[in-house]
């Protein structure tokens, strides 16, 4: 974004963020109410993780795309976060697969 | 952006060299504190770390004779002046070696001495020595911060923090870091950490003592100087994090003009993937650390089971927490850490392998996807240490895949190295000798990975010598040689001289024959099962009493080679002031760490470099010289 | 020589030096919050019990929060908008919100804390409340964190708009980038501890 | 190669599986690291400066290396199928029979091992932790009725020969390992889990202790065998 920085073209471009802004935070403030508002209804686990963590990805994913630029990063970014990602996945699985499969008796 | 200056040829910058008319001369007029102690230049950080980093090697090698001395004789009274003797003397010798003046000599000349006034207090007092006879407490502390120091403040700081300072920036033709003030704070937080672990051997209680891989519930239950480990992992993690952030934006973003990503040195790729290898795997420890402090001084439970009694006594805990979860997370790090030990190594080795053959590195490409690859992987191996806490057969099938897996790499990355001897034309010179030694070793060290990495076989095999020898080989005849390997590659582009090539051999071959018997015998132990970290070195095995005579070989072998240490270290100080005169590029290398003056100077180099080829054009065909710079333009040199 | 790509990007990458730099250092913060969720799951999966978020922790407090935290997140990023459009004013009132944001956040948690201690839940009372201090603790710190770098911006670090404007702007982003990170830490603490 | 290695004396049934593959392993390793070895010798010797004063820019044009590549992957391929998976699952999923096995509870503590026999009933008696004393470190309730016949020792693990071997494995305090050299058996002991090892005595006591020049106790985290 901030690479071609003068140009009055530029400066139209920020007001369409700005615009992106509001309504990301809009729809970000009703997730919120959402999740809260599911999580009142005491749903069993299974379930209230499942609600509990879409929603949570798309708020993540709506600051990591509009706040943070993600959506027009470079790919070298991306790069570097998918290997992020990918040892994040071992990091939280394999753990798990561990203890699901071990010889407690 | 920089205003293009012309092309020159790299003769016509050593000509400008010796005018040091530049313009940016006046920044060198710094103070000597800016200069010498909080200096951002990335050449002085890496030698900081680099005697650092030595000390600290020194150091840890120093822990190792004590307990070797254990070993060898156990319940015997030790005899300290044996170890404080040679080290204070060391110490006066390298205080003069330079003359009275104050000096880098003299500064660590009063290390050394210290270190002896350090090992002596280690070596007395009731709490270790109680009437000169080693406490098992105080062996396991021995060994802990011996595994400590030798690796987070030794090798990785040597290997990534010295080299990787000093010579991606010139190799990359870079003018510095692409964050010199956070490489500065890379280096003192890493001095901190160092610090905080040689003070925790004075709070009560002594040291850590439960080993370096620190494995709860001992841990948690162990003395203060546990938390003092975990304090000074934390800085140790942040420098290491600093750094690795630093050293990936330099490569990639700073890279001179023509410098493509296949043009770099093998090194600087090396050091590339253990950038990223630190990044993401010292994270999690990061939050181990964290996780263990609270059990310690918050009364948490994350690694504390319910029910546990220690001493005879209920521990008054919350419970629920689980160990294995500890060691998940110190071998998500931990694996990948050993890669980082190793492909600076890798690295150093490529550079003076090509150099020394007078011609390309064979294959790489392959050795460059190999690194990649091995760096990948190296995350998804981790549990390999931990077929023994309890694995069903699909999770350990998972592991023992991926360990066999990542066997593949590194055997292409040491085939290709071996094959580019074939049609060489070898230079045996002092650093061309240890990178060739490091070879076989490496290959004895990584083949004795293979049967650790089956999980049958390491039934027998874990938690024995065998595996103290299979890393060991990697580690110390592995990368400790290549270090050494490197140091007497780059000290000419440091000091401007070389070191002397006869100490330099006697170093070297005295070296690796003692080097040798200490390890090797550590795989007879092991099959015959002698378990690792035993305060007496296996007396009580009955079924091991055939082999127990190999403690006093490898005890004497490994003060044989403190004693040929003792040679490199006066080569060292010696060459600083004596040594033969080195111009500018003494060993007719191609890479551009050796086409700008020496010392570089602030900035590096004198005219932006531009890149034409490859890093390795040794002995191109047609062309009079054996070698041509990265940075010498298609037309010249092809007059003849 | 200079270092160069301090402020512009390099061609072939398209990116400035702290860009990447920022990027990589929040891979690794994403690696440490990864560790301390891997281990609240383990945890939590290997527990006989575990109490439902909402027995022990106050929801409409944490609501509070979260709409506190991604409301600064939009004054973050309006304020290094505002710098793009050259309105310097503007940055300074929503850079100063973004602050005192942060601060309210600080004095939320602050009191749940102090609450919870009344009742006499520390982090030694279970593995619960262990993951609950830890985590949230740490994600303080950060917050604390975010607040010293804004407020230099904010205050002696805003100097640089004069000399530099375009470097004092690329700081803004960088400073941004790693607000949202936190927030986005917390989109995920807040359901984690508190909704399930 | 068994004897070469210096492998210990083998008294279990399963023992033999794992030095076979330990063997295997090895000629594996030999032959590569004799191979390449001898192979780095002759090019160090072919290829030194004096004999050889210019260097070929390209060296070795062949492929060989990767078909060699491809044969120790494909050897691994071999180990891990042959050998890793089947003999890991006889470990840890073919367990015998409980009825037909001895069962013995093992729980470490520091610095010692503590033997549970569920006695003629063949059931456990009931343990808790609030009963742990120095007399009772495995705080067994002497009035649950499955405990009367219960045996308990310290470092002392007695096993018939021919019969399969249970040992449900715990610990008090700290991890430790549980390490039974002469019988390949070797398992961490870890707090809050109980781990299930088998195995079967095939060498009776007198035998294994004639080929030991000494009997061993196992405070240091061993436990003798049969
Ligand atoms: C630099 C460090 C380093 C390196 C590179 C390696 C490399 C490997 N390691 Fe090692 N390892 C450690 C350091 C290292 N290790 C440490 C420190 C420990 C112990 C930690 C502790 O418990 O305290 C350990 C422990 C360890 C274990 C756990 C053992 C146990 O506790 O029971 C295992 C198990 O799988 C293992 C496997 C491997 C494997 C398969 C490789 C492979 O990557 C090796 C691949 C290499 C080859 C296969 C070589 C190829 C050879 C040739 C091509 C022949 C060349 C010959 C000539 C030139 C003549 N290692
Ligand atoms: C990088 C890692 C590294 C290195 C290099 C070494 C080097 C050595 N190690 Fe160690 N070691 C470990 C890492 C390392 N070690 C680890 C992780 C453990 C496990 C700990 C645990 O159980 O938790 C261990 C354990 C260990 C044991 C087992 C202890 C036990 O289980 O009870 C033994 C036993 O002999 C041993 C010996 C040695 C020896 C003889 C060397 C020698 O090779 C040392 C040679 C050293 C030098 C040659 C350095 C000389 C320095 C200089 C010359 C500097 C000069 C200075 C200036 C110029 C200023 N080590
Ligand atoms: Cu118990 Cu070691
Ligand atoms: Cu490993």
């Amino acid at each position: 974004m901030s690479d071609s920085s003068q140009s009055a073209e530029h400066d139209i471009d920020i007001k369409k963020h700005v615009r992106i802004y509001i309504i990301v935070f809009v729809t970000l403030l009703a997730l919120t109410l959402i999740t809260v508002a599911v999580s009142y209804l005491h749903l069993s686990i299974v379930p209230a993780v499942t609600v509990a963590l879409v929603i949570a990805t798309v708020k993540a994913s709506l600051v990591a795309c509009y706040f943070m630029h993600l959506i027009s990063e470079k790919k070298l970014i991306y790069i570097s976060l998918s290997f992020t990602a990918v040892f994040f996945i071992a990091l939280m699985f394999l753990p798990l697969w561990h203890m699901s499969d071990n010889l407690t008796h | 952006m920089r205003p293009r200056k012309e092309r020159e040829t790299p003769l016509e910058h050593v000509a400008a060299a010796e005018h040091h008319t530049h313009d940016h001369g006046h920044e060198e007029h710094l103070g000597f504190w800016r200069k010498y102690i909080f200096s951002v230049d990335h050449k002085v950080i890496g030698l900081q770390y680099g005697v650092t980093a030595l000390l600290f090697l020194f150091f840890g090698f120093s822990l190792m004779m004590i307990m070797r001395w254990q070993l060898a004789h156990p319940g015997e009274p030790i005899a300290a002046v044996f170890f404080i003797a040679p080290m204070a003397l060391i110490g006066v010798v390298v205080f003069f070696i330079s003359g009275i003046k104050p000096s880098l000599s003299m500064l660590i000349g009063l290390l050394f001495l210290g270190m002896a006034g350090l090992v002596y207090y280690l070596t007395s007092g009731d709490e270790r020595f109680p009437g000169g006879i080693m406490l098992p407490e105080f062996y396991n502390q021995l060994g802990a911060m011996h595994g400590t120091i030798m690796i987070f403040l030794g090798v990785v700081p040597l290997g990534v923090g010295a080299f990787g300072n000093f010579v991606v920036p010139l190799q990359i033709g870079a003018p510095d870091m692409a964050f010199p003030k956070l490489n500065m704070v890379s280096y003192w937080s890493y001095f901190v950490g160092g610090l905080t672990m040689l003070v925790s051997f004075f709070v009560p209680g002594g040291a850590a003592n439960s080993g370096w891989t620190s494995y709860a519930p001992l841990s948690v239950i162990a003395t203060t100087g546990q938390t003092m480990w975990i304090i000074g992992m934390v800085f140790l993690i942040t420098s290491s994090l600093l750094g690795s952030v630093n050293f990936i934006v330099t490569i990639v973003q700073l890279r001179a003009k023509g410098l493509t990503f296949m043009r770099l040195p093998f090194f600087v790729w090396a050091q590339l993937v253990t950038s990223f290898l630190l990044l993401l795997a010292f994270p999690p420890l990061e939050a181990a650390a964290v996780l263990q402090l609270m059990d310690r001084v918050a009364g948490t439970s994350f690694f504390l089971p319910s029910g546990l009694v220690v001493s005879g006594q209920a521990l008054q805990n919350a419970g629920g927490g689980s160990p294995i979860l500890w060691q998940h997370l110190f071998w998500f790090l931990a694996h990948p850490e050993v890669y980082v030990l190793i492909l600076p190594a890798l690295g150093i080795v490529g550079e003076i392998i090509a150099n020394n053959t007078r011609k390309p590195l064979w294959g790489y490409k392959s050795l460059v996807y190999s690194v990649i690859f091995l760096g990948f992987m190296s995350f998804i191996v981790w549990a390999h240490h931990m077929f023994l806490t309890g694995m069903g057969t699909t999770i350990s099938t998972f592991f023992q895949t991926t360990t066999m897996i990542i066997s593949i790499p590194s055997v292409i990355i040491l085939t290709a190295l071996i094959i580019s001897l074939y049609g060489a034309s070898i230079r045996f010179t002092v650093p061309m000798l240890f990178a060739l030694a490091f070879l076989p070793m490496f290959g004895i060290g990584g083949l004795t990975g293979l049967p650790l990495g089956l999980a049958p076989p390491d039934i027998h095999l874990h938690d024995t010598y065998y595996v103290i020898g299979h890393f060991h080989y990697v580690v110390a005849p592995g990368t400790l040689f290549a270090l050494f390997a490197g140091i007497y590659f780059w000290f000419p582009k440091i000091v401007g001289r070389t070191m002397n090539t006869r100490l330099g051999k006697i170093h070297f071959w005295g070296s690796f024959v003692a080097i040798n018997f200490v390890f090797m015998p550590m795989f007879i132990q092991g099959l015959a099962g002698v378990s690792r970290r035993l305060y007496d070195g296996g007396q009580q095995y009955a079924h091991a009493q055939g082999v127990l005579y190999l403690n006093n070989v490898m005890s004497i072998a490994a003060w044989v080679l403190g004693a040929f240490q003792v040679v490199f270290i006066v080569n060292f100080f010696w060459s600083l002031k004596r040594g033969e005169k080195a111009d500018t590029n003494p060993w007719h290398a191609t890479t551009l760490d050796w086409q700008t003056p020496t010392p570089p100077p602030h900035g590096n180099f004198l005219h932006e470099p531009v890149v034409y080829r490859g890093p390795y054009e040794y002995s191109v065909p047609g062309k009079k010289s054996d070698y041509t710079p990265q940075n010498e333009p298609e037309t010249s040199g092809q007059k003849a | 020589m200079q270092i160069p790509y301090t402020v512009t990007p390099r061609s072939d990458t398209g990116l400035f030096n702290g860009k990447l730099g920022i990027w990589l250092f929040l891979a690794s913060e994403v690696m440490l919050f990864g560790a301390l969720f891997s281990s609240y799951v383990l945890l939590r999966t290997g527990a006989p019990t575990w109490p439902r978020g909402w027995e022990e922790l106050n929801i409409p407090l944490a609501t509070l929060n979260t709409a506190i935290l991604i409301t600064s997140s939009v004054t973050m990023v309006m304020s290094w908008a505002s710098l793009m459009m050259k309105d310097f004013n503007k940055f300074r009132r929503y850079m100063g919100s973004t602050i005192l944001l942060a601060f309210g956040f600080l004095v939320v948690k602050a009191f749940e804390y102090g609450h919870k201690f009344e009742l006499g839940h520390f982090p030694s009372t279970s593995n619960f409340f262990a993951v609950y201090f830890t985590m949230t603790g740490l994600h303080g710190l950060h917050v604390i964190g975010g607040i010293v770098v804004n407020s230099y911006l904010l205050g002696p670090g805003s100097k640089m708009w004069n000399t530099e404007p375009e470097r004092f702007t690329n700081r803004v982003e960088i400073a941004g980038l790693y607000w949202h990170f936190v927030d986005l830490v917390w989109i995920f603490l807040f359901p984690s501890l508190y909704l399930l | 190669m068994h004897d070469l290695l210096g492998l210990p004396l083998d008294a279990s049934t399963h023992g033999g599986d794992i030095d076979n593959m330990i063997v295997i392993v090895h000629w594996m390793m030999f032959i590569l690291f004799i191979g390449w070895g001898a192979f780095f010798a002759y090019l160090l010797v072919r290829f030194r400066a004096s004999k050889n004063p210019n260097a070929d820019h390209d060296g070795v044009r062949s492929h060989m290396s990767s078909y060699v590549e491809g044969a120790i992957a494909l050897f691994e391929v071999f180990l891990l199928i042959g050998f890793a998976f089947p003999l890991w699952a006889k470990r840890v999923n073919q367990f015998p029979a409980e009825k037909e096995a001895i069962i013995v509870r093992v729980v470490g503590e520091q610095y010692a091992w503590n033997v549970h026999y569920p006695g003629t009933d063949g059931v456990f008696g009931r343990t808790d932790v609030k009963l742990v004393t120095s007399e009772n470190p495995l705080g067994l309730d002497r009035s649950d009725p499955f405990a009367k016949d219960d045996i308990t020792t310290i470092n002392q693990l007695n096993l018939p020969v021919g019969k399969p071997v249970i040992v449900r494995l715990s610990s008090k305090d700290v991890i430790h390992s549980f390490n039974l050299p002469l019988l390949r058996v070797k398992q961490d002991a870890i707090p809050g889990e109980v781990i299930r090892v088998w195995f079967q005595p095939t060498t009776t006591t007198a035998h294994i202790r004639e080929t030991l020049t000494r009997t061993y106790s196992i405070a240091g985290g061993k436990a003798p065998a049969a």
